[in-house]
Order: C-alpha cells, then sequence, then structure tokens
C-alpha cells in the first residue's frame, strides 16, 4: 500500500517527497505512532507528519504527504493500536486520492480531478498551518495585564441617578379602593334579627298572671306597642310556648273550644279541676 | 536606559499601581541609579495643567483627577421606575390613614409588608416617618409628605375622596348584601364611616428622636 | 469651556476609566458641542512619546501603558487562564476568518468542535455572536470582541498579525477543503459544494434575535 511505482508520474506540483528515511527518522514515526491519541484528527496527524519531515507547507508533495500518512496508519495497525473511524475513512481517500494522482485522468467531467482533490488537500493543510501560526503569533503579542497596564486605580465613575417614581392619582384611589373592598368581604357580619324572646315572654306572662284570674285571650298577653310584623309573630310563638311551660309547671290552666279558636288562659284556680 | 525613558516608566508605573506608591516602592521597581525624587517632580510639573495631575498623598504618589473637573465627572441620570403594587397599596393607606404604624398597614392589606416596600416610597421622598405611637415597642408612625402632595396634585390629604365618593366614582363597587330576611335580619358590612380615618394620635404625638 | 478645558476634562475622563470607552460613551460626559473625534486624536499625539499612551481599541479608547515597557514594568501580572490548543486555534479561525459559524471554523480545523471550547472563550469575553448566515438552520456568526483587541493592544482585525498576507495568499478565502471528517466515516460539507460561501452575509446581517 505504502510503495510507490518507481516510474510514476512526477506532476510539476509535486515535489517528490523524500521515500528513503534515515533510522533516527523511522524511530521518530514510531513515537508519533504510540502517540495517536494526543493528535486531533487526521489532518493533524498530516500536518504533523509534514512538520516532522521538514516540508515546506506551501510547496507539499500532496502525493508524498499521502503515502506518509498510510505507512503511519499501517505502523498504527502493526502496533495493535486502536485507530478511530475518521483515520481510517482519511486512510481509504487518500489511497483513492493516491490512484487518481497516479492513473491517468479520466474524461469524467462531473469527477474532480486527482490535482483537484489534492489542491483541495493542500489548501486545507496550509490554511490550518496558517492559523496555528496566527495563533501563536497572536499570543506572543503583549498582552493586557501581562506586558501593558490598565489604570491601575481606576477613579470609581459617579453616577447621580434620579429615580423618578411614576404613579397617578388614579392608580393611588383605585388602590385604596382595592383594599376596603377586600376588607369589607372580610368582617362580613350578620346583625342580630330582633325578636320576642321565650324567655321575655316568661318573665312578663308571670308577672302578668297574678292579675288574670278569669280567662283571658293570650293576645292581651303580648307586648304592647309591637308594630313589626316578625316581632309580633315572634311575640305570639314565644308567649304561647311561654304558657305551656308555666301550665307544665301547673302555674296556669289554658283553653281552646275547638282548631284555630282563640287560646284562653287564666291562673291556676286549686277548686275547680277542669283545665 | 536615558533619563527620557526612566521619565516614561515612572509615569508607567504609577499609572498602572493600583494604590499610592512611596519613593521606596517606586525605587524597588526602578533601575538603582534612578533619582526618584527629581523625576517626580519633574513629572508632577508635566501635569500641572493636564486633566491629571501627580499628586503627593502623604509620603506616596498617585495619579488623580484635577480636582477643578470633579463636578464635571459625574454623570447625571434620570431613571422611570414604576411603583409595585405593594408600594401604592401602602402608599393610600399610609394616606388615608396617617399617622400609622407599620403593623396597621400590614393589619389593613392583610399582608406583611416586605422592608423594601417602605424604603422604595421613602426613596420616593412620598413618605415621612411623624412621631411613634404610645404603645409597646414605641412603633414609628408614616404619614405622606409634601412631595406626594406635590406628585398627585393635592392641596391636603383631606382633599383625597372618602368612600362615599369613591363608591359614587365607580372605584368601590359593593356588592349588595347576601339572604335578605327583612330590613331588620339583614347581612350587613361593617359600617364604613364616610370620613377616611381616625387619627389614633395626633401628629407626632412622641417626637421621633425620643 | 474652551477647548483646552474640555480636552482637560476628556483626559480626566478617560485617566480614571480602566474600561474602554466609546465615543458615545464619551459624549454622554462631555458637554453637548464638543468635538470628540477630534480631541482623541490630539489626546492621542500628546501622548504618543509618553510612558503611557491613548490607544483605540474596536469602537473604544483606553489609555495603556506603553507595550514597549513591558519588560520593566514590574506591576502585579493578573492570573491568565491557560487556553488549550484547540481553543487557541478556534480563536485565530474566528478573528482571521470572521464572521464565522461553528461549522466553518470545524471544516477548517478539520474536526467537531468539542463542548467548551467556544464557552472557554466566551467566558474569557474574547468572541461574542455577530449575527445569523442566511443559510438552511440560520447558523449564529462569531467574530472576536472589543475585549480581545484590548486585550491584545490591537486597535481592529486589520491590525491583527500577518493578515494582509494571509489574505494576499489566499488563505483566508471561503474555499471549500476536505470538508468535514466525521466519526461516522463520511467527508461532509455543510454547504453545497458548487458555490459553498456564496452565501456569506456582511457582518450582523440577520440580527440574532430574529
Amino acid at each position: 500500500m505504502s510503495d510507490t511505482p518507481p516510474d510514476s508520474p512526477q506532476r510539476a506540483d509535486q515535489e517528490p517527497f523524500e521515500a528513503a528515511q534515515p533510522d533516527y527518522q523511522a524511530a521518530m514515526e514510531d513515537s508519533l505512532v504510540l502517540n495517536l491519541d494526543g493528535f486531533e484528527g487526521p489532518i493533524d496527524v498530516l500536518l504533523t507528519l509534514a512538520r516532522t519531515h521538514k516540508v515546506d507547507i506551501t510547496k507539499i508533495s500532496i502525493l508524498g504527504l499521502a503515502e506518509q500518512y498510510l505507512a503511519f496508519i499501517q505502523r498504527a495497525h502493526a502496533l495493535r493500536l486502536e485507530i478511530a473511524a475518521d483515520y481510517l475513512v482519511m486512510a481509504a481517500w487518500l489511497a483513492y486520492l493516491k490512484s487518481r494522482l497516479l492513473l491517468p485522468s479520466t474524461d469524467d467531467e462531473d469527477e474532480p480531478t486527482g490535482a483537484e482533490l489534492a489542491a483541495r488537500l493542500a489548501f486545507q493543510l496550509q490554511r490550518l498551518e496558517a492559523m496555528r501560526k496566527a495563533a501563536g503569533e497572536v499570543m506572543e503579542r503583549p498582552q493586557l495585564g501581562q506586558d501593558f497596564y490598565a489604570r491601575g486605580e481606576p477613579d470609581p465613575l459617579i453616577v447621580d441617578t434620579t429615580t423618578e417614581f411614576s404613579a397617578t392619582l388614579y392608580d393611588l384611589l383605585t388602590m385604596y379602593a382595592g383594599i376596603r373592598e377586600r376588607q369589607g368581604a372580610s368582617t362580613l357580619q350578620i346583625s342580630p334579627a330582633r325578636l320576642y324572646s321565650m324567655d321575655d315572654a316568661l318573665e312578663r306572662l308571670g308577672k302578668l298572671l297574678g292579675h288574670a284570674p278569669d280567662w283571658t285571650t293570650l293576645s292581651r298577653f303580648l307586648p304592647e306597642g309591637i308594630g313589626d310584623d316578625l316581632m309580633m309573630r315572634s311575640a305570639i310563638a314565644s308567649t304561647f310556648a311561654a304558657s305551656l311551660e308555666l301550665a307544665r309547671q301547673g302555674k296556669l290552666q289554658l283553653n281552646q273550644s275547638q282548631t284555630f279558636a282563640p287560646i284562653y288562659l287564666r291562673a291556676r284556680q286549686e277548686d275547680t279541676a277542669d283545665g | 536606559m536615558d533619563r527620557f525613558e526612566l521619565m516614561r516608566l515612572l509615569e508607567a508605573i504609577l499609572f498602572g499601581t493600583s494604590e499610592p506608591l512611596s519613593e521606596r516602592d517606586l525605587a524597588a521597581r526602578m533601575p538603582d541609579d534612578a533619582d526618584i525624587a527629581g523625576m517626580l517632580e519633574e513629572l508632577r510639573g508635566q501635569y500641572a495643567n493636564r486633566g491629571v495631575h501627580l499628586v503627593q498623598v502623604g509620603a506616596r504618589w498617585a495619579f488623580r483627577t484635577a480636582p477643578d473637573l470633579g463636578p464635571h465627572l459625574r454623570l447625571k441620570k434620570t431613571v422611570q421606575r414604576k411603583m409595585s403594587r405593594a408600594a401604592l397599596e401602602t402608599l393610600a393607606i399610609i394616606a388615608y390613614h396617617q399617622p400609622v404604624t407599620r403593623a396597621e398597614i400590614e393589619e389593613i392589606r392583610g399582608v406583611t409588608t416586605s422592608r423594601g416596600t417602605l424604603d422604595i416610597l421613602l426613596e420616593a421622598e412620598w413618605i415621612r416617618p411623624r412621631g411613634r405611637r404610645r404603645t409597646p415597642g414605641r412603633p414609628v408612625t408614616w404619614g405622606v409628605s409634601d412631595e406626594f402632595l406635590d406628585h398627585f396634585g393635592l392641596e391636603s390629604v383631606k382633599a383625597l375622596p372618602g368612600i362615599e365618593e369613591l363608591k359614587a366614582a365607580g372605584l368601590l363597587d359593593r356588592r349588595p348584601g347576601l339572604g335578605l330576611i327583612t330590613e331588620e335580619g339583614q347581612l350587613t358590612r361593617e359600617e364604613t364611616p364616610d370620613e377616611p380615618y381616625e387619627a389614633v394620635e395626633p401628629d407626632a404625638a412622641i417626637p421621633l428622636d425620643e
């Protein structure tokens, strides 16, 4: 794979690459191969190979370089090193390139010629090499904080900031109205209904009973001056309930001739048995 | 290095250091034979008319902005800021209930007032402390400021519309009570006096500095 | 304020600041009618021989110690993070080829950019996004920042070492190389091989937030 036909045609742009290597270089190659993990991909390997062979990158022989690369991969195989796929793809591509360079060009115009492919690779290598050199030159420049300095004790920049708050009276009133509304909802109260209680009725009935030895209608015992309908109804109900309670205690007697007829009541008569 | 170069070096050192340097500090950073004292005087003279002066601070030397330029170096900036809802609510309560303590504001709002809220109102210069309440802890009471009245175009706090007026203006929308039994047995809200508040204490009941 | 006083003020503003200031920053601090551009040039001339120079970095201006004094300046050096070779290579590609997309950087380097390479450059504030390329996916393009120019004492990208020679040699052309060799074993090219870079946009042709 790595041997070049001795009588292969050379083109003007392809300087013959040094095929025969002195021994010290072979040793160096081995260390390159063993350092496979240290490379940043096949392009990096190609550039390193070119540098190792002290090839002027601007006059690079792509054919020679392709052979170096293929030898490198073979050596890695021989050393049973694990080779990532992209290195093998490059090897296949370079083998293809080599065949295109060595064989007479086809007339297929859709396919780039071997020379064109080689030029593309050369451009890529030169461009990357140029960028690496540029990176080095940039880093060699004087650097801020290392070789030249900014003002060490800058004056604090004084910025007088005036904050203008924007709020309208409308905002303010709406907010306050909102608060009062929330507040109103939270203190909702039920005011007590005014009703005539059972206790009141008992007290009143007890007091009045002594003054009523004869049958008297219940309505006569109701408190006076109640105009309110609800109050009146509650007074009737509680007075009737009170009369039942007092009858149970044996303090009064009740009489109703028929359903819905007026209810009569009087204080208990000891000598009469009916009630 | 000739004197011109040494002067340049001295200038660069004084420019780049983060603190004033004594002649001894400078000597440690300059070639041995440099006439530091002489060069400092010369450099001071060169900068005498400039926007930056070389000045001696105690026994140390430093570049400083020319003092006459100080006022021109200040940058004035106006920033528009919107008040948060919390701040506006607090402000409204202070306006309607002043003098009012922070605890009372919280009771009315129903939430605790974050520290920043009063700060913002103070920053806006819309509120001011008015006195202290004669209650345990003697809390500060707050009221609104003249700046507040200016900003909202009010002659006095009394010009703030009362509850009935807010209602009439449609700002306070009171829904009808629930569950009518009779007119007397109706569920009603707590009575809200039309006068916005009854001040708990007269203004500055207890002076602040007490 | 006459021109002499305005010059003093300009000098004081720039001398007192460690960050470079744009003409707009300066205009905000100077009286309205000040001829800032003209005064900057005059001030630069006045300091040309001194130990401190007025330098332009991109569109900003700052005083910096003269670079030739570097070896003699015994000032505290700032601690610098050591950048990986990949990061420096990427930085150089961005500086010399800007505006450039990540895909183009990978095409030039022949490898995919590992996670963190652009991050480190962004963290150092040496690169900035410049716009988007009008190609499928609308990728972000990158360029160097004023901080980068300031750090390396460059007035503009045009002052990058060797940039004219590289341009003349065609090495900054947007010509295809081999394309990217992926782990999957494909020689790929992001753009169509026919006119791969015709669609290059001027700086910020498409705003980032579009």
